[in-house]
């Protein structure tokens, strides 16, 4: 076991792609993404009931051990989550290494 | 006149929409599950792609299905450069160009609702205008935000706007790729092909959506209930956007009527093209709109195209458009 | 009588049933997901409710209607007193409470499959039973917790129960909202709109029956084996508990047929009001209960009703029933 | 980043609504729901696979950095999970403002 | 013969697989919910057996019946057998194991395209061959797990596999369940039971089949674009598995194209059985396999599997076989 | 409220009888399980749409306040996700009673 922060994301499920998109290019080792959430926040309750995924959530995990890339994610989706909202969480936590 | 809308008000379809809403209204748990909701959409999608095609393949392509299409474009960019001239002058830049760009589009499924309303009154139409759908369901999303970078230089370039993916992404979404498909599949489609095929798509059509317009009940009701409490966050009074909501489509609809008329379409093709022109999109532009233009309040614009436009549309617009543009033929 | 019961048993709805029950004693790993059962429910309880809705419109809705439904309704208020009354002896109150309920009230697949049995026997049967199943859906929800608040008067007035909240909760509750909804909208269509919609509600309707109860099937066979596990949480012997889940439908079954007899229904009639009285709830009434009586277990109620009662009225129920009508209406 | 309280809640789904009621009542400034989760607990098995609900659990995720409200949500959920079953797990974090 | 395989081209399933794979290519967001894959692919399953139950009743079960499921029998135990010779000279022996039990199973869905495809052209089949695509179905991933045992002898003692545990789980995985229960429950139908399903199992089933293949477009496209990003992890070059994608398929079929007409088999049942040689797994196997050889690596043979053999069947393998098939008899 | 573990454990869907059986045999006081995951790492990505479910993952997540047990589950996930891939998470939680 060693030790490694969790971040967790929850953005909007239309923005799904664009996260994956920018944690391949910050080289975060892995992530986990759990589809049809939904929540309630500053811009309102997201039901997760309509055809169109606007008002349908996303959660993103990812476990990451190395500094500079966890600065990386965080930097990188700040912006989205000022644009589109969402909330994006660290934590501590042991990485049972395989 | 009065036994159109009575008989679009009694039409099973539309029956079911209301039962949606009034369960949604009542806070019943009455549900569709997001995945159900999503089958019922795509098969909406590919069974009117396949009877375009079908009808389209029956009947010659002519020129005067070309300047149909032609004139189908046009449309799509007309109305949101004038939508959004007005309206810019009510609401921030954003919302304005995203407003602008979801009623330039079109609703497959009030398009749908017009085909089935057409059958149950034995008229008949074009399958061209399931090709003019398509056509029209993509440049609003460019247009829109062509006319918001035209406006808010600044912000625009700040974004850095990738215009290849918004291009892509406007011309293949789902639907469209879906709905052009399905046409070109139903076009080349042997006869006895074919007959394999529409047990599937034209005998289940009305049932499918009618449980679809259940579904879209109870979710145009929920984001009006949704609407009026987060009322203070948008910069406008709900007042103002419900009245955009009916005022747009009727604009639209009696620009497009005139255009149909002038064109000297029959009464089918004509209501088609007015529903195609007063109809706002709630799936396609607005997850567009989420990726292109992200400082676009959805509240706003998504709400008025889903909670407001689509059930006018369904409830009163297609008779309505239906009169209208019979009257207009007439004189 | 032995031909009913084979040819019963060799139906292809219990057919798949039996083959989804054997699927999960067996850990295979068949499974339908979860959004598609909940869809194939909806699909059952649309199309019940629009079928009974144009059967109701083909007849006049005259006194006798209006009288089964009375009585079906006052079957609904009673039958889960006397039910309350013994099986408090056995179980906590709560449990009791939720027990009476959940066999107060009806389930709708039950029923349905009762229809597809008729139909396939030429057995002709009135729409109005669905507007009765519709009506005894409710009541028993209401009844049992007022039963159990009667019985424990201190620990109801600590929950504070919300009796509006309840009240909602039972009326509006999917499936009824569902089936009243699509019966008024059958009543109310036009021929030729109702000619539409037939394909998906009429002759889709055996082939999803079957479906839907190959996934009870599986969930069914699943509760029974969890039962068995946790049959220590329970306060009572799982022997008692399955004696109960077949001797309530029996006892209700039989004072439902008599009532049916006393009434003169129609063969079809009487054996579908039978086995309204012997069916119980595994949808609705559970649901409620979750909230309104959270400390009655769902393991015990859930467990009997979907496991033992469900199956019970299918395989011997069904026909059964229709044989003791039968025979008590030539005596 | 500013730290702040992740509160995990597992309730049935039924209780969904009850759940969000108390949310919005005591002020939290915001959740995420996963709907359609299965689990095993001192009330047994919960499939997440039949039609009622009643064996389906769902998991609230709320990110709270105000004491009083942090022991509202605790104090609002527990008669919840002793009626109904469930748990609710606090941790810390730090939350990405943006 | 060409015009066998134009006419398979533009057959309308095929041409919406097409749709799905140029979707998927063109990064279009075009998709199908998971839950609504499961319910088509469950419905096919369904929808197959059933018809081939109907088939199998109409027909008396005599010795040639028999000997066609024996013959299956062999091809499903002799096909892994040789492939994994030919493999394990170039894969590690646990990907060679879980290749060979890939290719010694069947893909239901070709199997359905194929009558689908014979129904199209007027050619009969008869409905054991679906009794034979059940039974080839599980024994590939039995023989499987024993080559790889045999070859490895101390890395699968380390293991400690579970014998009991593989051989339910290839038995009784959920598509062999249901393909056998729906053949037994066609089989037992009444004519009358079996004409209120078949709108449900026969008149959707080629639209469902064009929606189902629509996904299965999508998913064959992306994974073969996954397939050249991981290419690198895999000790092969996509390359040689690519080759293998594609000769396994034309070895399998050559060697049950012989065997079918050495037996005489008329020309529909000739193309089924050849088909389902030539087919491989990518449902049944490899979930069986990431069970029972978690060593081996699902990018490799699923990706074969459905990247590649399953459009080269669909899209060549079907007109290419039956021309075979037609022409050996002839000679 | 007493302090406890949160341990998070994505594999493939396909191993999910094989986590419940281990954590039944362990004797995990409970677990929840999120199912329908998508995800990405070192054997690439598992997009959660082909009808196998190979390429789907699950969630499963653990509270557990006993020394011993946490080992047990520990030492019973690694095997399975050397095998087949996957990652496991411990972390600090307060866990409230009710
Ligand atoms: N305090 C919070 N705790 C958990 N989730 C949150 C919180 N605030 C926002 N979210 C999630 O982020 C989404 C967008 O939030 P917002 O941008 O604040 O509207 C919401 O729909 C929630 O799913
Ligand atoms: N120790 C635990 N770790 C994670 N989830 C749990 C735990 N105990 C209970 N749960 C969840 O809470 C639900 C209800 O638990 P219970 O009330 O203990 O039956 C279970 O179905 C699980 O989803
Ligand atoms: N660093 C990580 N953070 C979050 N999830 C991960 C991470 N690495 C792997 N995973 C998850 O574990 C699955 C299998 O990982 P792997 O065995 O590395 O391919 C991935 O599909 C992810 O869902
Ligand atoms: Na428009
Ligand atoms: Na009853
Ligand atoms: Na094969």
């Amino acid at each position: 076991m060693k030790p490694c922060k969790r971040i967790e994301i929850v953005v909007e499920e239309a923005l799904t792609r664009r996260l994956e998109e920018l944690l391949e290019a910050v080289g975060a080792p892995g992530y986990t993404m759990l589809p049809r959430a939904s929540g309630n926040g500053d811009r309102g309750v997201r039901r997760g009931d309509d055809p169109t995924g606007t008002f349908t959530n996303c959660v993103f995990i990812i476990a990451c051990d190395d500094e500079a890339t966890i600065t990386a994610i965080i930097e990188g989706v700040r912006p989205l989550l000022q644009r589109s909202g969402g909330i994006c969480l660290v934590s501590d936590a042991m990485w049972v290494r395989h | 006149m009065e036994s159109l809308f009575l008989s679009n008000l009694t039409a099973p379809p539309l029956l079911f929409f209301f039962l949606g809403a009034l369960a949604a209204f009542a806070r019943s748990d009455l549900e569709i599950p997001t995945q159900i909701g999503k089958f019922l959409s795509l098969y909406l999608l590919m069974a009117i792609g396949f009877k375009g095609g079908l009808a389209l393949s029956a009947s010659p392509l002519d020129a005067s299905v070309l300047r149909d299409l032609g004139v189908a474009l046009c449309l799509a960019v007309i109305v949101p450069i004038y939508a959004f001239c007005i309206i810019k002058r009510f609401t921030p830049a954003a919302d304005a160009a995203a407003i602008a760009a979801t009623y330039g589009s079109i609703s497959a499924v009030t398009f749908v609702t017009g085909t089935s309303y057409l059958d149950s009154l034995g008229v008949p139409w074009s399958g061209h205008l399931v090709a003019a759908m398509a056509l029209m369901e993509s440049p609003a999303i460019i247009i829109g935000i062509v006319l918001y970078q035209t406006a808010n230089r600044e912000d625009a370039d700040a974004v850095g706007l990738n215009w290849r993916a918004i291009g892509r992404e406007a011309c293949l979404n789902g639907s469209v790729v879906l709905i052009t498909g399905a046409l070109i599949i139903g076009y080349v489609a042997s006869p006895s092909a074919a007959a394999q095929i529409t047990p599937f798509t034209a005998d289940l059509f009305v049932g499918m959506l009618c449980l679809f317009l259940l579904d879209m009940g109870i979710v145009a009701a929920r984001r009006l209930q949704d609407l009026r409490k987060v009322g203070g966050q948008a910069q406008q009074s709900p007042g103002i956007l419900l009245l955009f909501a009916i005022a747009l489509p009727l604009v639209n609809a009696t620009i497009t009527a005139f255009v149909a008329v002038w064109l000297g379409l029959p009464e089918g093709d004509a209501l088609l093209l007015t529903l195609l022109g007063a109809s706002a999109s709630y799936i396609a532009v607005p997850a567009a709109m989420r990726l292109a233009l992200p400082q676009a309040n959805p509240s706003v614009y998504l709400s008025m195209s889903l909670a407001a436009t689509f059930p006018f549309n369904l409830l009163i617009g297609i008779p309505l458009y239906h009169q209208f543009t019979l009257w207009l033929a007439a004189t």
